[in-house]
């Protein structure tokens, strides 16, 4: 344990790096220039450097979600999580980068050898590239496109190449079988992840981010539209793979399903794009029913900004390992039980209910009416088919309990004098 | 949805406790009284001798036989300082094999040998598991400091008290006329 | 560790584990219990016994090999017995003989016995009992691993807890146990 | 014309274990699948096999106390209990009334131990991964308790032939009870993080069902068997110790399905606790120790004795030939036994049934294979 000043320089250290990778970010931004300037050797220089400024911005979030969900289960388990490398053992996944990073790269003898190196990049490229469209504040964003979350959406589904490609060249059963489950998984997924945006959409009429936002400058959509939340919140974690849908790379299963033969520096790539996809469900989340930036203060300077946004964007983040430190993981068939039939048919519930409010023009408060009235029909549905049958059950058993009364009486000191 | 809710209190309470985790280089739990680690030999400090006499009846008892004994002639009962006609020569336990059952504690009749409290004994060497005299006198050495261990028959295995009855008996035996014939010695020969 | 203990545990006399008078044998005598399931089994088994005898509340009869089956299913059968468990099965091996006991209950009923089959160790053979019950599977699998008897009928007789290729049956007490080299 | 029929697949061999998180140990199943459908299942052990059996032919009777510690390593003090109970019934002897009352005591809060060892690895298995440090955290402090008491957390080799080693301290009754409120909360915890969560409902109701005639052919016992509706405990059927001085409930289920499995379990930890509490109120001071001659020798004889372990039913088969050590011994091990109903246990079951049908069973392999 080192000494309590020690500590403090060392966090002090870390916070301005932080703080120095946001002004590199933007430095980025500034240098990387419109589309339509002339390609020179200057202007490809810059965008090489921006790029990896984006990258080591991005790398940086995501290892810091790895630490926060280390703490945070830690601390929810009744542990400490990590504490020893750095200050509240900050450090502990640069240490563990750096240990994969040396570690000997292992592939099974009769893998296909370039499928299994290039699958880690297309998992990771995906959740790369989809930051091109993130906005971190009014400015900060690279491309702020007109079709942004369009893009966003087009974007990620791709990284599920990467993971059946995973699969498929381990030659390995557990991979293979966590490769066909991260296929049916995703595209299921993928369908009432877009329906719960597509109803963000419809009310913002925008599919920009920055119009997203500042459409929600004054009530926040998740008060608007609960449902198509809940939607996408829960489909969310499915598409990147947390619990209770972890189901695809489940270890007591199939042991880590498509990285079951990966290693080293390899396996370190899937490992990061797992928490930077994760990062990227939350600020999506953020910025499309949190209110992004805006809300709760209205419109304020650029650190504030991104000060808030980061922070719902790690409430969200922590929301998830949350539901990670308390549930238990579904089957296959039951994932896609959830899917199809309950996020889909809900999904479409919302979109039908926003057609229909802006249809006729109703009061904007009827969708939260409306939206809270489906959620609550939902788990009235789920309580009385699941838990009550589950409640009586239990209760018969502590009925039916056969009650087993002393068959011998002690001898007390009375009787044994008499 | 009532269950799930119920639990992600449950987790979220836990936020706000203290974790029980001991930072384990650090902080070491505490050792309870009666806790069995390595066996080690104790040292009687009165004739500045182990107690043990090397009868064997451990390395007997020892379901895993990972102990060694051998035993010679006691010098020091020759020049009357001890009571003791044998004594431990080379006492060696192979510690990976020991199970920490605490037979040969139970089996010993000269309070020779105990469990101490050592449980790190860690070392990078296969052969740094062989626990030598020297080093078994240490930690029982270590192990009286800590717990203040006494002998549970000290009139029998005590050097300074045996000697004393010894003398004791000695001096009735001459003072009643009668010639001193050995007293009852509590060692025995082994192997 | 006495010492370490307070005084007034020191005080009270330690208890005299080690110098008690040896204790009497106590006789193979049946309980009640024990009695009511022997007499039920004399009556199912009345032909087949060949001796019987038993200790507290388990009888126990010994049995030709040929009559195992007719009297496992006898056992099964029986309304007032009904062995409904085959809770285990273990061979012991006295040199002359491989002695195999089936522990069988009746959980409805409260029964316990034990059914003893001798085979000579060179034509170790008997009729395998899975058709009954079906945990004798791996009971006598395990006891071919280890004793080497060989039961006609198990479907399944692959060694289950020693590896393919294992030489000789540990079980047997001619088996060395010390000077044995495995690799 | 079937879809197998129309593509030609072919099932897939799937190897689970020896070396698989989820096979609680060197356990191996070889599942043949049809996609994530499990079509049959062969168990495969031996991995752990020591041949405590015949070790134990070569070793005096107090030191066969000690192999019998490392069978089912997670109650210890319940495998300890049976061989000397077992020893016991064959020189004859009973131990004094305030050992049955220590033994009793420390069986329980081993069993406390298993079960709470049991809900946090089966809801590793299933995925969700806090149960098992709330359970291993009141775990610990039973086995601090143990540490106390015998002087080792696992390997106690407390519980000798005629009673217990020593006396338990004088703190002992106030320590337990407060012990018992500690785990009894640690105990609700994990109840109300798992039991009514729809996911584990999902995950556990209606999976892995066995029937009880299936599961008596089996030789399926403790709350395996008692989840399938037969309310067989020894404890309750045939008592010893000092069991039949105490009052509590045997839980048994319905369905045989792993919800059951696991729920047995949790009620019985909360039967545990009462029954220890129970024996505070009633120990009285005495000798822990019957007198016996210090080096155990019974007479000619064999005995077959059972009792309840948190695993199941455990029977120790014991033939002495007039030495001080065993002719033979033979075990009865629970999750051996219990294992053989994996297989019915399996059909129609997926992939990740596969691993909760297994963990509900809570097997322990040094039991199995001994």
């Amino acid at each position: 344990m080192r000494s309590k000043p020690v500590q403090l320089a060392i966090a002090v250290v870390l916070l301005v790096g932080v703080g120095v990778l946001v002004a590199v970010f933007t430095l980025a931004l500034a240098l990387l220039g419109e589309p339509g300037d002339n390609v020179t050797v200057l202007t490809v220089g810059k965008i090489v450097i921006a790029l990896f400024a984006l990258l080591t911005l991005i790398t940086t979030l995501g290892i810091s979600l790895v630490w926060l969900e280390r703490k945070q289960l830690g601390r929810m388990q009744g542990r400490v999580g990590p504490t020893r490398v750095g200050p509240f053992g900050l450090l502990q996944v640069v240490a563990d980068g750096i240990k994969l990073l040396m570690k000997e790269d292992v592939s099974p003898g009769s893998s296909s050898k370039a499928i299994f190196y290039v699958a880690p990049l297309l998992v990771f490229v995906p959740s790369f590239v989809v930051w091109l469209t993130i906005p971190l504040s009014e400015d900060l964003v690279v491309r702020s496109l007109d079709l942004g979350v369009f893009f966003f959406i087009a974007v990620s589904v791709l990284s599920i190449v990467g993971l059946i490609l995973a699969g498929w060249s381990s030659n390995s059963k557990y991979a293979i079988l966590g490769g066909f489950r991260s296929a049916a998984q995703l595209v299921s997924y993928e369908i009432p992840l877009i329906l719960g945006v597509l109803s963000v959409v419809m009310v913002a009429d925008s599919m920009r981010f920055t119009d997203v936002v500042a459409a929600q400058a004054t009530v926040p959509y998740i008060a608007l539209l609960p449902l198509a939340f809940a939607v996408f919140f829960i489909s969310g974690l499915a598409e990147v793979g947390r619990t209770p849908f972890d189901i695809y790379f489940a270890e007591s299963e199939v042991v880590g399903g498509p990285f079951v033969e990966y290693s080293g520096a390899h396996w370190a790539i899937f490992f990061l794009a797992e928490y930077v996809n994760t990062f990227v469900v939350a600020a999506l989340g953020a910025l499309l029913f949190l209110g992004g930036w805006v809300w709760p203060f209205g419109e304020v300077g650029q650190v504030p900004a991104v000060a808030v946004f980061l922070g719902k964007t790690y409430f969200l983040a922590v929301v998830i390992f949350w539901v990670r430190a308390t549930l238990p993981r579904l089957r296959i068939d039951q994932l896609m039980n959830v899917g199809w039939r309950l996020l889909i048919p809900l999904g479409f519930a919302s979109v039908i209910l926003i057609a229909v409010q802006r249809f006729y023009g109703w009061p904007t408060w009827t969708l939260t009416v409306m939206s809270l009235a489906a959620l609550v029909l939902a788990a009235w549905v789920q309580l009385r088919l699941q838990r009550r049958d589950a409640v009586a059950t239990a209760q018969r058993y502590a009925q039916r309990a056969v009650t087993v009364q002393p068959s011998r009486r002690r001898p007390t000191p009375e009787s044994q004098q008499a | 949805m009532i269950g799930t809710i119920k639990g992600l209190l449950t987790t979220a309470r836990w936020l706000l406790k203290r974790p029980v985790t001991a930072h384990y280089p650090e902080q070491h739990l505490p050792v309870q009284q009666r806790y069995m680690g390595f066996p080690a030999l104790l040292m009687d400090d009165t004739a500045d001798e182990p107690f043990c006499t090397g009868c064997m009846v451990c390395v007997r008892e020892c379901p895993t036989q990972c102990m060694s004994a051998q035993m010679h002639d006691n010098p020091k009962f020759a020049d009357g300082s001890s009571h003791r006609r044998k004594i431990i020569n080379e006492f060696e336990i192979n510690l990976n094999r020991c199970i920490l059952c605490g037979i040969c504690v139970d089996v010993c009749a000269f309070d020779a040998i105990e469990m101490s409290y050592e449980h790190e004994l860690a070392s990078y060497a296969r052969t740094g598991s062989r626990a030598d005299l020297t080093l078994l006198l240490d930690l029982g050495r270590r192990y009286m400091d800590m717990s203040g261990w006494s002998p549970e028959n000290p009139e029998k295995n005590v050097a300074e008290v045996a000697l004393a009855k010894r003398a004791a008996a000695a001096a009735a035996k001459a003072a009643s006329a009668g010639d001193a014939a050995a007293t009852d010695d509590p060692t025995e020969d082994g192997e | 560790m006495t010492e370490q203990q307070p005084p007034e545990e020191q005080a009270a006399p330690r208890p005299a584990a080690h110098r008690g008078p040896p204790i009497e044998v106590a006789e193979e005598v049946l309980d009640a219990r024990g009695e009511h399931t022997a007499g039920a089994l004399r009556l199912a088994l009345r032909d087949m016994a060949l001796e019987s005898g038993g200790r507290d509340d388990v009888p126990w009869v010994r049995i030709a090999r040929e009559n195992l089956v007719r009297a496992a299913e006898a056992c099964v059968r029986s309304p007032n017995i009904r062995m409904d468990m085959l809770h285990c099965m273990f061979a012991v091996d006295y040199e002359e003989r491989i002695e195999l006991n089936y522990a069988l209950f009746s959980l409805g009923n409260g029964h316990k016995a034990l059914l003893k089959v001798d085979v000579p160790p060179d034509e170790a053979r008997v009729q395998s009992l899975t058709g009954m019950w079906e945990a004798a599977g791996w009971y006598e699998r395990e006891t071919h691993d280890l004793f080497g008897v060989e039961f006609d009928g198990n479907p399944d007789m692959s060694p289950l807890i020693l590896y393919e290729g294992f030489e000789g049956y540990p079980g047997l007490r001619s088996f060395p146990l010390h000077d044995y080299e495995e690799w | 014309m079937t879809t197998e029929q129309a593509y030609d697949t072919v099932d897939m061999m799937l190897n689970m274990g020896p070396q698989h998180p989820a096979t609680h140990g060197v356990f191996r199943m070889v599942l043949t699948v049809d996609g994530e459908r499990v079509v049959d299942v062969t168990p495969h052990i031996g991995y752990l096999h020591r041949g405590s059996e015949k070790l134990a032919e070569n070793e005096s009777y107090g030191q066969v106390v000690t192999l019998f510690d490392r069978l089912d390593y997670v109650s210890n003090l319940n495998n300890e209990l049976i061989f000397c109970r077992a020893a016991e019934r064959l020189m004859g002897i009973e131990p004094p009334e305030r050992g049955q009352y220590i033994r009793v005591i420390l069986a329980e809060l081993n069993r406390l131990a298993s079960h709470l060892l049991f809900i946090g690895t089966y809801a590793i298995d299933l995925g969700a991964m806090t149960p098992i440090m709330y359970g291993f955290r009141e775990r610990e402090r039973i086995q601090n308790m143990f540490e106390s008491v015998t002087g080792a957390r696992m390997m106690h080799n407390f519980i000798r032939i005629g009673g217990v080693k020593e006396d338990v301290p004088s703190d002992f009754v106030p320590r337990v009870r407060a012990l018992l409120d500690d785990v009894e909360r640690g105990v609700q915890e994990c109840d109300r993080l798992l039991t009514f969560n729809e996911v584990f409902l999902a995950r556990t109701r209606g999976v892995g069902v066995i029937d009880l005639p299936t599961a008596l052919s089996c030789g399926l016992t403790g709350p395996s068997l008692r989840a399938s509706g037969l309310a067989y405990d020894v404890r309750k059927d045939y008592p010893y110790e000092v069991y039949p001085y105490l009052s509590y409930k045997v839980p048994v289920g319905e369905n045989g399905d792993c919800w059951d499995r696991y729920y047995m379990r949790v009620l019985e930890c909360y039967e545990s606790l009462s029954m220890i509490r129970q024996c505070l109120d009633q120990m009285e001071e005495g000798p822990v120790m019957a007198q016996m001659r210090r080096i155990a020798r019974p007479p000619k004889g064999e005995v077959y004795v059972h009792g309840e372990n948190p695993r199941g039913d455990i029977g120790v088969f014991l033939v002495s030939d007039g030495t001080d050590k065993p002719y033979r011994v033979k075990v009865r091990p629970p999750s051996f036994c219990n294992l053989v109903s994996l297989r019915p246990m399996m059909r129609d079951a997926y992939i990740a049934d596969a691993v909760a049908i297994l963990g509900s069973l809570d097997i322990v392999l040094g039991e199995v294979d001994r």
